[in-house]
């Protein structure tokens, strides 16, 4: 017979002003198995608690209902008491008199009918409840955060200060992202790789930070704390211990047509290439596509020039297999290319260029060293025409989405333009200017009326070439949409914010979800922003949805902080309360059939095949098994299983049947 | 007082939303009818079916089964997954006959006090215009419940 | 023909009532102005078709009275442009056609589209006799339309020559066909209306 | 080989050479063309634009003749009427009610199965390839390929090369030995049904595009339309009042340009028919039969 202990709490007047305490623990003590019942003013008080610790060692209680307020309230408070009592906490209920009763119905039996019929249920699942241990799983502390640009470094630099280890993963030669190929930023109009280059290289002289650059995760296992990641060192050619970054074979490598990716294929460069000066680490790499050595078997000029003779055309990908604890995305994000743009030709007129390419021309380390030349014979455009929202708000060919950062950027590829070329015009077509930020209207404002950006509101319906001038076919919705023809010597167009290349493969192999853009899904668009819904792997930067660098490093910060606090203990507690799938004596081994149906249903991927073998290592079975680090208790794999071979701790199906049971009948 | 039929009503409710918005209810003192009576659940995700029957067995005349807003899950899909569920099974109970009208599926989110104590009071009403659901205590006259008792 | 996002109104708008003839949903505007952009004709018009779109979205019968009484719609040749760039895929042609038709029923037609209508008429005064377009009548039809007797004197006879006009129309043999499928289709019209 | 075919009434009056190009070509190249018989106008602009259920009706006649006549797929060399027989097909099969209605109204079935080819597609599918064994004089002509907007527009429902900036005619003509433009007003519209009831609008569509092909040094301008032809080449007064100056570009249709290459005569192809002269320049490269057999030998 279960020996469970019943207190009644009065809170004041909160409880007994409508409900008759003492009679609600009169009629408990008669319930059958409680072994003792009381009511008192102030339960969650210290002679309250102290009242539950006494009574479970005199009384030898192995179960406590608190009636009092709601659980949500002084769930813990109670728990502790019990577990101070000598009892495991998880022996503990309660019952929401207060909330859901005193305080929501008038005074009179019905009332008190109701809290006794609520301290009956809960009486009866405490008696099924079990004694659990908090989970606890050890942690690696050493993070993993994927994709160098702006939001990577700053987060694997927020991380490594907190005294952890970090590994970086970097897909290109060099980290940096996209923030190293802009010109200047708004709202401030600071160089860009000003302020980011003495990051890039703090990110490589880190004692706590491993820099893998030209590198790929390739899979994921494990749960948070514990994951083991794979990781391809694809072969640069060179060996990096060896080389210097003298750069001489570069210089002569006799391959030298090749289009940037750096300079969005507005400048070139060799086989054997460090994407731009400034590059982290400053090591080059053979770009076995374009090396005739590798395409053709003869060269074999930078091995000949090399000083230390560092080149190594032998090398192969390398397959790391590292253990960290914590991993943050930070892959970023990619833009339309102009070819995307059939009414703007399809990407064949030169002067039709993308806004990464003007920040590229703009920029005084770019292939026109920051003078504003157009594409095709190096003029100086004296009209140029910017075209908002290009593939944005359109969901007929492009996103349906607004890509956020266009209107600012445009207004800045205005200014810089303005102050660049004086006598130069600059038109903007636009549907809206969306420049909510902090200093981002006055800046807007400020390429109007200082530097006469000329807007015009209306979309251009279409760009073409006449006589070297490209001819922009618009309207201005604000004179009643008439046409307006512009005479342009370049076009630029803010072409949309996109999902970076591989996102959607990376997400896979990872385990988290993405949206229908291909852009990571954060757990709460509110209150979750930088998490996922895998306990341990954190978000940063425009993998989620288009950001500029003020958004992209403030999410970095709080990714690092997150990770940080993953990393303050040596052990993850987790809630106990996850779901299981039974196991039974052989030849059954589990009630589970092995269907899987379950397995799509956990939001956070929990559920695993397990193989059940027998001693010559024959599978003689295969079951789900759910892993407890991953597993959040939600319980949805228990309600849909229909051999009933799952269970959840805390809210088992013998519990909740019997409290359904208990709820509606009397003794 | 007059003899007014008083439905039993049981409210299945996750912990996160509607727990949390029923205990709101309390702290704002809005009162409602004392007929309905809350069992806890991490997730509507977590309710199977069956339990409903079981309420109804045992005599429930309603029942509630209320969680988070689509997109606001704790566990981000569960109550999706409660929700399609539900679309099924009720055709299923549609077929056994059972009066599905006596289940009132909801949202009501920590912030709806108020929204909750409407909700139970419709229901109720509803529920005491429906009458006593003695005929499913008749089709389901399980006496297993009695042994759990003794467990 | 009712849709989910459309709320039936008491005083149902012109916007709906193409909503439920054409399916095109005047709100998914969002006045870009690209199709003004882009239409050929959009600075012979008294209305660019962006503003045609504006005007049904605002509901006042003014502008919607306006609309069709408006020159823009005889003058949209359904060429396609702006449907084909708008980035919310609103079909306007589809809805100029459908203000023609109303038009025309209620009487309301500009008074500067008599010619483009007279040609219109007369084209399928051609076909429902004889099954076929007849130039030549067709032209004759015209001009006794339109009383504008002197438009082509210069091209008809050259036309002529190089064997372009016939004199005598081709019949189809099914011609009591093509009179039943006209009195249907524009009996059909008046039941719809 | 044996394939449907649909005149339409352009090409029955006005446009009489494009039949006879066409029907040349046809020859040229073994092809067999069979009308559909008692075929009707399919209403064009015109019923569009004042009588939607006409408008569906009067192709579905066509459509439901060229079924019963067992013709899988039918040639349509007319964009208007490609158009306006493509579209129909579309809405039929994509609305079971209209179908009925329309079944009802014309009192035939139609099944909405017919693929329904215009000028190029044909071209391309059956001739293309059997050019080169042909050809006896290429077409080495500076060109600006016109498509109009009929045969690109609505893309959703054609799905015919490319929305802007197509490629396949121009494709065509370079395989004939031409030289082919690219310009920015292929599939800009000419001013269409606006011929005769408001032929300033036609002066100045189509003079703009002209004015263009004419700059970029096209000696010739190809269509595969009836209104294209008689907009750009009869309306040439319009045009030129617009422009305030004279241009004689001759206006070709592009089976007339291929029939020219391929060795048919000027008069079979009615190029007298013209109301701007087609005076190009002679070409003198021909190929001798000798090197087509030499060709032919080579890559059968
Ligand atoms: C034209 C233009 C102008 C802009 N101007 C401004 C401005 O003036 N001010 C401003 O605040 N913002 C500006 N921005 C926005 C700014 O570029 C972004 O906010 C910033 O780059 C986002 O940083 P990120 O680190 O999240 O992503 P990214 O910069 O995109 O970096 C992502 C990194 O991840 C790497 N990566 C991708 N996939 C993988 C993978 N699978 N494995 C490993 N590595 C991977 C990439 O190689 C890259 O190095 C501009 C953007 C554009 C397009
Ligand atoms: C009408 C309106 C509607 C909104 N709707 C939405 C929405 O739908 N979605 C959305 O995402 N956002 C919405 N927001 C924005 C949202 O309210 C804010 O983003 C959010 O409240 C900011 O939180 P906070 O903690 O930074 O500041 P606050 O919410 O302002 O909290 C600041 C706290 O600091 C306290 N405090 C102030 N000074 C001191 C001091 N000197 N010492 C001690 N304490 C101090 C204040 O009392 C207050 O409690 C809305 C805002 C408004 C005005
Ligand atoms: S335990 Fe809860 S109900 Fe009791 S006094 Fe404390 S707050 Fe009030
Ligand atoms: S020459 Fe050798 S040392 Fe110098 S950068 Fe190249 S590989 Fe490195
Ligand atoms: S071997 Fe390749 S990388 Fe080296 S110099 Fe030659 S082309 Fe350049
Ligand atoms: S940020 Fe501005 S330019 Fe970019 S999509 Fe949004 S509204 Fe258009
Ligand atoms: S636990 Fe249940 S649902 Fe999952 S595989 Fe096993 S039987 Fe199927
Ligand atoms: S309880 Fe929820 S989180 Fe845990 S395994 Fe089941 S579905 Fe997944
Ligand atoms: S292009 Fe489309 S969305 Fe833009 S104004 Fe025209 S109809 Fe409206
Ligand atoms: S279809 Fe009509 S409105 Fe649209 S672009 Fe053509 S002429 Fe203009």
């Amino acid at each position: 017979m279960a020996r469970i202990g019943v207190f009644i709490c009065h809170c004041g007047e909160n409880i007994s002003a409508t409900v008759d305490c003492a009679k609600v623990a009169a009629v408990a003590s008669n319930f059958p198995g409680v072994a003792y019942s009381v009511d008192y003013k102030y339960m969650c008080s210290d002679p309250g608690q102290r009242m539950i610790i006494d009574a479970i060692k005199e009384k030898k209680l192995d179960g406590i209902v608190v009636g009092s307020c709601s659980p949500r309230m002084h769930e813990p408070t109670f728990r502790r008491a019990t577990a101070e009592g000598g009892l495991n906490p998880f022996l503990c209920e309660m019952a929401n008199l207060r909330e859901h009763c005193s305080w929501v119905h008038e005074k009179g039996d019905v009332t008190t009918a109701k809290a006794i019929d609520l301290v009956r249920t809960l009486v009866e699942k405490v008696k099924r409840n079990t004694p659990l241990l908090p989970i606890k799983v050890p942690v690696t502390k050493t993070a993993l955060v994927i994709g160098g640009g702006v939001a990577g470094i700053q987060a694997a630099l927020d991380i490594a200060n907190t005294g952890h280890k970090v590994v970086m993963v970097e897909r290109d030669p060099s980290i940096g992202g996209h923030m190293s190929q802009l010109s200047e930023t708004f709202p401030t109009l600071d160089c860009s790789q000003c302020i980011l280059t003495p990051r890039m290289v703090e990110v490589a002289q880190h004692p706590n930070i491993t820099l893998y650059t030209y590198a790929e995760v390739e899979s994921l296992d494990g749960f948070v704390g514990n994951f083991k990641v794979k990781i391809r060192k694809k072969a640069k050619s060179i060996n990096e211990k060896d080389c210097t970054g003298c750069g001489l074979c570069c210089t002569k490598c006799p391959t030298k047509k090749i289009p940037s990716e750096f300079e969005q294929g507005l400048g070139f460069r060799s086989a054997i290439y460090v994407p731009f000066p400034q590059a982290v680490p400053n090591k080059p790499v053979i770009d076995k596509e374009n090396c005739t050595y590798y395409t053709k078997g003869k060269c074999r000029v930078c091995e000949k020039v090399c000083p230390t003779k560092a080149i190594r055309f032998d090398q192969e990908d390398e397959i790391l297999e590292i253990e960290i604890g914590a991993i943050v995305i930070c892959t970023g994000f990619n833009i339309l290319k102009t070819s995307f743009f059939p009414e703007y030709g399809y990407g064949v007129y030169k002067d039709v260029i993308d806004g990464l390419q003007f920040e590229r021309l703009a920029s005084a380390s770019g292939p026109t060293l920051g003078e504003i030349r157009r594409p095709s014979d190096g003029k100086i455009p004296q009209k140029i025409v910017f075209i908002a929202c290009a593939g944005s708000r359109d969901p007929a060919k492009g996103i349906e989405y607004c890509s956020k950062i266009c209107c600012m950027y445009t207004a800045k590829h205005a200014m810089l333009y303005k102050h660049k070329v004086h006598e130069g015009k600059a038109y903007i077509f636009y549907m809206d200017i969306r420049a909510g930020g902090k200093m981002y209207e006055e800046f807007v404002r400020r390429a109007i009326v200082e530097d006469e950006a000329q807007y015009i509101r209306g979309r251009v319906s279409k760009v073409y070439e006449k006589n070297g001038k490209l001819i922009v076919v618009g309207a201005d919705t604000l004179l009643g949409a008439m046409p307006v023809e512009i005479e342009a010597d370049m076009v630029v167009l803010a072409t949309a914010g996109i999902a970076s290349e591989g996102a959607e493969s990376l997400a896979q192999k990872l385990h988290v979800s993405y949206d229908a853009y291909k852009f990571f899904a954060e757990a709460h668009p509110k209150l979750k922003p930088v998490e996922t819904n895998t306990a341990g792997i954190f978000l940063a930067g425009a993998c989620q949805a288009p950001k500029d660098i003020p958004e992209s490093v403030s999410a970095a910060s709080g990714a690092a902080v997150k990770v940080a606090a993953l990393f303050s203990n040596d052990e993850l507690t987790r809630d106990p309360m996850v779901a299981f799938v039974n196991r039974t004596a052989p030849p059954v081994f589990s009630t589970c059939v092995g269907c899987f149906l379950c397995q799509p249903v956990c939001p956070y991927q929990a559920i695993e095949k397990e193989e059940i073998k027998d001693r010559q290592g024959k599978t003689i079975k295969t079951v789900a098994r759910i892993n407890p680090g991953l597993c959040q208790g939600c319980g949805t794999c228990v309600a849909l299983c229909r051999n009933k071979a799952i269970d959840i701790l805390g809210y088992t199906n013998e519990q909740v049947y019997t409290e359904v049971v208990a709820l509606l009948n009397e003794y | 007082m007059s003899e007014k039929f008083e439905p039993k009503v049981v409210a299945f409710v996750c912990n996160w939303c509607t727990y949390a918005g029923a205990d709101l209810t309390g702290t704002s003192r809005i009162k409602y009818a004392p007929n309905v009576k809350i069992i806890r659940f991490p997730c509507t995700g977590r309710i199977d079916f069956m339990l409903l029957m079981k309420a109804f067995a045992n005599g429930a005349d309603g029942i509630i089964v209320s969680g988070c807003h689509p997109n606001d899950c704790h566990y981000s899909t569960g109550n999706f997954h409660a929700r399609r569920r539900w679309m099924v099974f009720k055709s299923m109970l549609e077929f056994m006959g059972v009066d599905t009208r006596r289940i009132v599926f909801s949202w009501v989110s920590a912030a709806e006090g108020a929204k909750w104590a409407q909700l139970v009071n419709t229901s109720v009403e509803e529920f005491r215009k429906l009458g006593s659901y003695d005929a499913y205590k008749q089709v389901a006259k399980l006496n297993i419940e009695k042994e759990v008792f003794n467990g | 023909m009712s849709h989910e996002n459309h709320h039936s109104h008491a005083n149902p708008t012109l916007a709906d009532e193409i909503h439920d003839h054409t399916e095109v949903l005047a709100a998914k505007c969002y006045q870009c102005g690209k199709c003004s952009a882009g239409c050929p004709l959009s600075d012979e018009m008294d209305y660019p078709p962006s503003v045609v779109m504006r005007m049904l979205q605002t509901g006042m019968p003014e502008l919607e009275e306006k609309l069709l009484r408006s020159y823009t719609i005889w003058l949209c040749l359904t060429c396609e442009m702006c449907i084909a760039r708008c980035p919310m895929e609103v079909d306007i042609p589809k809805v100029m056609d459908y203000l023609r038709e109303k038009t025309l029923k209620a009487g309301k037609a500009n008074p500067k589209a008599k010619n483009i209508i007279s040609f219109h008429k007369a084209f399928l005064d051609s076909i429902q006799k004889t099954g076929r377009l007849y130039e030549m009548g067709l032209i004759v039809d015209y001009k006794m339309r339109s009383l504008n007797m002197m438009q082509d004197v210069a091209v008809a006879p050259k036309m002529f020559m190089k064997g372009k006009l016939s004199i005598l129309p081709e019949l189809i043999k099914e011609r009591k066909k093509m009179e039943s499928i006209f009195k249907k289709t524009f009996k059909n019209k008046e039941a719809s209306k | 080989m044996k394939i449907g075919f649909y005149p339409g009434c352009s090409l029955n009056g006005g446009s009489k050479e494009y039949k006879d190009s066409v029907y040349a070509l046809a020859k040229q190249f073994d092809i067999e063309l069979v009308y559909i018989p008692d075929w009707n106008c399919c209403g064009a602009t015109a019923a569009h634009n004042l009588n939607k259920e006409l408008s569906l009706s009067l192709p579905s006649r066509i459509l439901a003749i060229a079924e019963r006549e067992g013709l899988k797929d039918i040639l349509v060399p007319c964009a208007a009427c490609y158009s306006r027989l493509t579209v129909t097909q579309h809405e039929l099969n994509h609305d079971e009610n209209l179908k009925k209605r329309i079944t009802d109204i014309i009192e035939m079935p139609v099944k909405g199965t017919t693929r329904i080819l215009n000028i190029i597609q044909w071209i391309e599918e059956f001739i293309l390839e059997k050019i080169p064994y042909k050809m006896f004089k290429p077409f080495n002509h500076k060109v600006a390929c016109y498509y109009g907007c009929l045969l690109v527009r609505p893309h959703e429902i054609l799905k015919f090369d490319r929305e802007e900036n197509p490629e396949s005619m121009d494709k065509l003509m370079k395989a004939v030995g031409a030289d082919s433009i690219d310009w920015a007003f292929k599939t800009e519209c000419c001013g269409a049904g606006f011929s005769v009831s408001r032929t300033d609008i036609v002066g100045k569509l189509s003079g703009k595009l002209m004015a263009d092909a004419v700059d970029r040094g096209a000696e010739a301008i190809i269509v595969a339309c009836p209104m294209c032809h008689s907009n750009l080449d009869m309306r040439r007064p319009a045009i030129n009042k617009y422009l305030g100056k004279n241009i004689d570009i001759p206006i070709l249709y592009i089976s007339q340009a291929i029939g020219l290459a391929v060795g048919i005569d000027e008069h079979t192809l009615g190029l007298h028919r013209h109301m701007v002269d087609v005076n190009l320049k002679e070409n003198t490269t021909t190929v001798t039969k000798e090197k087509i057999k030499e060709k032919t030998e080579t890559e059968v």
